[in-house]
């Protein structure tokens, strides 16, 4: 076969991560390499060790989610310094010209795509609360700030709250009690991924207060896909995660192949496309939105 | 529990050829024992001849190698002491065996419940408790969690549980070994009390003239097996002696012949607070000198604050006021590491919790106090560490396989000997034992007086406690009796026994 | 806090004693007061029944965890346990392909609260088995156990999380929400199922003979033991017992959710051990109460929900949590050594003349 | 391997020992053995290079760890120490803004690397005197430390990541990669750290008093104390070594990644006790050598790499994680058993249990 390629995700305990690794996977697959899904658990140590050991195992190309926007630099530099061909996929690190390729979604497009969209939902007036990610990860802070450009623009839509959640249903659900407690008027919550707006979700309907107060998700996954079609959740923003990783995995073919990547730039955005009640039955597979 | 009741005299209870082996060691090799109805049948033994051995076998603890049991002529197998319990037997461990953080009641009746409406009847158990209590003449509340009482009163407690269930057999593993002359007096009330109603009790004791004073018959054990057995009219202090370690005994007598030195140790007003409170003082203003090549023995009662005074000499504990001194030296603000290098030395109580490291071996322990003396420049250095231990162990002839055996294969007799010999390979002036005796054979007990003797008379300065009068009247030049805290007399070795008694406080025992 | 234990009888009236135990509350009242001060939210009574909620699922970890500290032991696998029976609950909900005809099973939802009960036990089984019976020290058998516990619930889910709990009216089986989602007299279910736990643990512990059991082999084995009491089952029952807490936490905290996902729980067992210690319990055994547990736990919840409802970040949340474990314990110490010194200086010198005997 | 630690005086030579160690090496063997031949990657001095790099991480921790246990106590603070110490490199390698004047220091790079090991000797001392001094359970103490520790890397770098560790030649500060990524003869400098630690660690244990004194206090702190050993000296300085080797680790992990992150670490205590138990030592303190804790990291490290190098799902390396653990200390547990038989050979009472202190 083509040899095998190493593919690091975050933790697939998260559909999100999973879908990425699943996909991967079969793509690599398909064009005849073999596959190694390892998990870094968002721990930079650990991610190391994984490239260590796409070294040992003489991987010929490393698909890596980064662990860490600047954590993970070094890692990409001793797969670099190994002479593997590494392709990010999902998050960005903070240094061009190592990788091969970044592929991620457009978060700040997507963000402003869900804001609108929360507008229409929740209205242009009241009190609303935000489910943060992880700080560790850039997209966080880049869909918080896409929140704000659009939503800083009605004067009348005040956010009364900000938790961090670190992407995690538990936690989501455990903020959005204490939020509500401190804030028992707000109108809206929008959260920076499906699990924490799960989460909050959960919490929402056992207060009593799911219909008074709507929630915005981030991701596209299955679960918050079928929360749309139950009306517990207005919509969320899908990231092309199931096709971009299976073009990261292109990518790095083609680059072994001929030496580039194809792709015009070392960072490619993947524009979000926002799920609704309206288009939510066109999710086919996890993350796959058919036309 | 049978309902006829055997007659006095007759045998409840036989081992038949019992044997155990742990390992390659026989710890009993077929013994023959017979326990009688309404009668005190006492094991004497040097350590480690194989006494409790016998007595777990017989309360179901463990189960022999090979032999056999009878109650009241039928075989048993008891799978449990729980199993015995339940079948007339009850054991009073030679160790303590309770659990600190209950209380007296609680420990009283743990493992046998009395049921109630809502669980566990508590008010009838705390009545029993309390009657027990009353029986043994001990002013214990029984809410008081054990932790909080003395050593003596904890041993007062297994007494009184072993009594609380009512046994037809009752074995008594070493119950005294920390009770005073007049609690040991009232636990003879008691125990004839249980004989007249039928009841057959085992003692065991290093007490020996204690032991003698209750027995009815007499058995010996020596190295596993049975070397003899006899009638109480039969015996005597002699007999028990001769037949447990094969030959007299002597605890010496005070060396002789040298002048003393100068005050090597002086005590000026010590008090220290009771750890219990009650707004009593454990010490109380007590004043003592003691000079180079002096042996002094301090006796006392259980409770009397001899524990309490060595250690805080040796800095341990907290000192309420006074001052100590050491060879002309104020010591009082030293830390105990300060005290040992001054010259001073203390060879605690309890040696399994005082005393030994039991995760190091004989050697280690050996050396734990005198490491200064082996350092070189920063490393310890093993051909000088293995001379001193070397050393120690010839120095107070411990019994053992090598400076690597483990300290637990030791007997108790020669783990005491390695406590002693740690504390003399600091080169003390001062040395200070408190018990040293306490739940040694009486030839261990008898070779370290001989050890202390002989440093005396080397200029060594000796101070031990003890709660036996006889071993006043053996090595010391000087006996101190406390009591309540104080020095209540002070007397030459020409004292007698009375004497001590009175002074002592206790009831001169009939 | 050590000799309260036992609600026991006939312990008499002492002053002093009232006052330490009301010392250990101070903790909590304190919180309270700087909270209700900070935020006009937080003295309210819905917020309180909010944050007793989350207090319920670590109330609930805590009370199984506080049995096993009784015992000597510690049990790191709780958080793995919680996790693994929401996701069995999950998988069971979702039915069971029975037998190879392809038919699937929708067990009732009191089936699958029992079964996962079973998963607790069984799990708790393998816990002290393996401290009784082969001796591995508890806290290195139940991190394996917890590593092990954890994989499985990755495995079964492959990293998923089952999302539809609710079941359906057609196959009988919902209802499953109700733990989460109901509440009796404006009580959650949670904090009414912590309450129940906490009363039964309670009489268990001051009762009856096997908490006496507890007591007695967490003070001291050996005597224990050779006192007649069934020191290996008193041992295996506790681990069994954490594990059932653990998996009724699971079942909350899932049906809470209405989602189980398999790293629900992570770092729990942490936050139960604290509870627990707070609560003035000693990890050495035979010492600790319910109430002092449950204490703790209220301790750990108020203060971070308090945190959170002010609006501090989560860093500082981080740093509170651990100032408070050490704070409350060390107050805890203060209280012991309090105790022990007291006779001192309420004794004071009284020097008398020695009396000649 | 209990007894085996000091070079015991006059330890002889002892057959049935020596197989009973050998068994603990057994562990290590077979693991090497498998994965050689499920993956031809596995063994190669280049791969064990590799492996072993991974493994000085965990060995370091385990060497301060051991130092700790064998007192008795415990230490959860390293992990979130090891992640401070990054962040404190990182921010002292960009920088340190010195008076008003604006002026910004850049200290050389041995002078970060003492500043991060001072600071973890000072997060040692805090558990140690909360230990030794105000007598909280070590569990509890280094548990709130562990959290504020995290809570002030967290606050420090406001949750970011340090990325240029690199310094640069201006500014006289390079050289901080070095620790990283060179290597001496061929070896990496993570491990020739960590053979440094355990050959001065084994060197204090077998040699030096303080190591007598370490063995005894954690064997019987009673009677070390009355044999003159200044326990609390002891106690507060094993914490403090356990928080040097932390510290150490850090520099070398964010030398290893260039990189320093406020949670880079979270957990690794729990890995570097089961190094430490898997190596043989007792919880329970006075039992213990370097040589079984590094045997032990090296088990956990040399299984879970090899896991990752024939591609088994991260799922199944945390069940195997966890049966690994257990496994081994069971079959420690049975050594010890067999040898607990043994001693009847030497014969003497069995030591009787503390009485009721
Ligand atoms: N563990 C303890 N708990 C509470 N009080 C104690 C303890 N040990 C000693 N005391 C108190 O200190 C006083 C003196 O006890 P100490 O142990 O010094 O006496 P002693 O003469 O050595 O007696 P013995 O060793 O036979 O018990 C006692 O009256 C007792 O009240
Ligand atoms: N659990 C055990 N394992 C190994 N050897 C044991 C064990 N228990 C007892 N022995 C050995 O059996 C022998 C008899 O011990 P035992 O405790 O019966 O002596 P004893 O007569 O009661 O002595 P003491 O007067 O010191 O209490 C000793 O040599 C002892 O070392
Ligand atoms: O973009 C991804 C997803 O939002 C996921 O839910 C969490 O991690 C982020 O990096
Ligand atoms: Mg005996
Ligand atoms: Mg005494």
């Amino acid at each position: 076969a083509g040899g095998l390629m190493t593919i690091i995700v975050n933790d697939p305990s998260n559909p999100y991560w999973l879908t990425e690794g699943n996909v991967a996977a079969a793509e690599a697959k398909k064009l005849g390499y073999e596959a190694n899904v390892g998990a870094s658990k968002g721990d930079t140590n650990t991610e190391s060790n994984l490239i260590d050991t796409a070294i040992t195992n003489k991987s010929v190309a490393i698909i890596l989610d980064p662990a860490n926007a600047s954590g993970s630099v070094g890692a990409v530099k001793k797969a670099i310094a190994a002479g593997i061909p590494v392709i990010l996929v999902n998050a960005e690190i903070n240094q061009e010209g190592l990788a091969k390729a970044q592929l991620v979604s457009n978060n700040a497009q997507g963000a402003a795509l869900g804001a609108q969209q929360w507008v229409k939902d929740v209205g242009q007036k009241g009190d609303y609360v935000e489910l943060l990610g992880a700080p560790s990860d850039n997209n966080a802070a880049t869909r918080s700030n896409g929140y704000d450009t659009v939503l800083s623009q009605y004067d009348n839509l005040k956010r009364v709250g900000q938790q961090v959640g670190n992407w995690d249903r538990t936690q989501g659900h455990d903020k959005m009690q204490n939020l509500l407690q401190a804030h028992p008027g707000i109108i809206g919550v929008i959260s920076g991924n499906d699990e924490m707006a799960l989460g909050a979700i959960a919490a929402l309907r056992e207060a009593g207060k799911l219909s008074s107060v709507k929630v915005g998700g981030f991701d596209g996954s299955p679960d918050a896909v079928s929360a749309i079609k139950a009306g517990d959740l207005q919509y969320t923003v899908l990231q092309p995660v199931a096709s971009f990783a299976a073009k990261a995995v292109d990518e790095a073919d083609s680059f072994i192949k001929t030496g580039k990547t194809g792709a015009a730039q070392e960072k490619q955005l993947f524009d979000c496309v926002l799920i609704t009640k309206a288009n939510a039955d066109k999710m086919t597979a996890p993350f796959t939105l058919t036309k | 529990m049978g309902s006829a009741a055997p007659i006095a005299g007759d045998v409840v209870l036989t081992a038949r050829n019992v044997a155990k082996s742990y390992g390659n060691i026989d710890a009993l090799k077929g013994v023959n024992f017979d326990i009688r109805a309404g009668r005190v049948t006492t094991l004497f033994g040097e350590n480690g001849a194989g006494k409790s051995t016998l007595m777990k076998i017989l309360s179901g603890v463990i189960r022999p190698t090979s032999g056999a049991i009878e109650l009241r002529g039928e075989p048993v197998v008891f799978s449990s002491s729980s199993d015995a319990r339940d079948r007339g037997i009850s054991i009073i461990h030679q160790e303590l065996s309770l659990a600190p953080n209950l209380s007296v009641r609680d420990n009283i009746f743990m493992g046998r419940e009395i049921g109630g409406p809502a669980g566990i009847d508590f008010a009838e158990e705390a009545r029993q408790a309390a009657a027990l209590m009353a029986e043994l003449e001990e002013h214990i509340d029984p809410m008081t969690p054990v932790e909080e009482l003395r050593l003596g009163q904890q041993q007062i407690i297994e007494i009184a549980r072993a009594l609380s269930v009512d046994s037809r057999i009752l074995i008594m593993d070493e119950p005294t070994s920390a009770l005073s002359a007049s609690e040991v007096e009232v636990l003879f009330k008691v125990i004839r009390d249980l004989t007249a109603r039928g009841v057959a009790i085992v003692y065991i004791s290093h007490h020996l003239e204690e032991a003698l004073e209750i027995t009815d018959y007499a058995v010996v054990l020596r190295d596993g097996a049975m070397t003899a057995k006899a009638d109480r009219a039969d015996i005597d202090l002699d007999w028990i002696v001769r037949n447990m370690v094969g030959e007299g005994y002597d605890l010496g007598a005070p060396p002789t012949g040298y002048p003393f030195g100068a005050v090597a140790l002086s005590v000026r007003g010590v008090s220290v607070a009771d750890k219990a409170g009650h707004g009593a003082m454990a010490v109380d203003n007590v004043s003592l000198d003691v000079r180079a090549g002096e042996i002094v023995c301090i006796y006392g009662l259980m409770g009397a604050g001899r524990t309490e005074l060595l250690e805080c000499v040796f800095g341990k504990g907290s000192k309420v006021s006074g001052e100590v001194w050491l060879e002309g030296r104020e010591i009082s603000r030293l830390g105990i590491a300060e005290r040992i290098a001054g010259g001073l030395a203390l060879v605690p109580e309890d040696r399994q919790r005082d005393g030994l490291v039991q995760t190091m071996s004989v050697g280690e322990n050996l050396s734990l106090a005198s490491i200064a003396a082996f350092v070189k420049g920063l490393l310890l250095s093993r051909p000088a560490e293995r001379r001193v231990v070397d050393d120690s162990i010839r120095a107070v002839t411990v019994k053992t396989s090598g400076p690597a055996a483990a300290i637990g294969s030791l007997s108790g007799g020669n783990q005491q000997k390695v406590v002693i010999g740690k504390m003399l390979g600091t080169h003390p002036r001062v040395i200070m034992l408190d018990e040293p005796s306490r739940g040694i054979d009486i030839g261990a007990k008898a070779e370290v007086f001989r050890i202390l003797a002989e440093r005396a008379r080397a200029g060594l300065a000796v101070v031990f406690s003890t709660s036996e009068v006889s071993e006043c009247l053996s090595i010391a030049h000087r006996v101190v009796v406390m009591s309540r805290g104080r020095i209540s007399a002070e007397f030459g070795h020409d004292v007698t026994k009375e004497q001590i008694m009175a002074a002592s406080g206790e009831a001169v025992a009939a | 806090m050590d000799r309260s234990r036992a609600g026991a009888v006939g312990s008499g009236f002492d002053i002093g004693r009232v006052l330490l135990e009301g010392r250990a509350y101070f903790a909590l009242v304190a919180i309270v007061a700087v909270f209700s001060a900070l935020s006009p939210y937080y003295l309210s009574v819905s917020n309180f029944l909010t944050m007793s909620s989350h207090v319920a699922l670590f109330g609930i970890l805590a009370i199984g965890m506080l049995l096993v500290i009784l015992n000597g032991g510690i049990d790191l696998s709780v958080g793995s346990t919680l996790g693994l029976s929401g996701v069995i609950a999950g998988a069971l909900m979702q039915g069971v392909p029975f037998g190879p005809l392809g038919v699937v099973a929708y067990p009732p939802v009191w089936a699958v609260a029992v079964l996962c009960c079973g998963l607790g036990a069984a799990i708790g089984l393998v816990n002290g088995v393996l401290v009784a019976r082969f001796k591995v020290p508890a806290f290195v058998a139940t991190l394996g156990v917890m590593y092990m516990v954890r994989g499985v619930a990755l495995l079964m889910t492959n990293g998923l999380t089952y999302n539809n709990l609710g079941g359906q009216p057609a196959l009988g089986n919902t209802g499953f929400d109700w733990l989460g989602f109901n509440r009796i007299a404006g009580v959650p279910i949670g904090i009414v199922v912590m309450v129940v736990i906490a009363v039964i643990g309670s009489v268990v512990l001051t009762r009856t003979p096997f908490g006496r059991w507890l007591y007695a082999s967490g003070g001291n084995e050996r005597a224990a033991e050779l006192s007649g009491v069934p020191v290996k089952a008193v041992q295996v029952s506790v681990y069994m017992m954490s594990g059932v807490c653990a998996a009724v936490a699971g079942l909350i905290l899932s049906s809470q959710l209405t989602s189980a996902g398999p790293t629900a729980g992570t770092t729990y067992e942490l936050t139960a051990i604290a509870a627990v210690v707070i609560g003035g319990a000693a990890l050495t055994g035979g010492r600790g109460t319910v109430r002092g547990t449950l204490l703790g736990a209220f301790v750990i919840g108020f203060l971070s929900d308090g945190l959170v409802i002010i609006g501090i970040s989560s860093y500082w949340q981080t740093v509170f949590t651990g100032a408070v474990i050490v704070l409350a314990v060390l107050l805890n110490a203060v209280q012991y050594r309090g105790r022990a010194k007291r006779p001192a200086t309420a004794a004071g010198p009284t020097p008398s003349p020695r009396p000649a005997a």
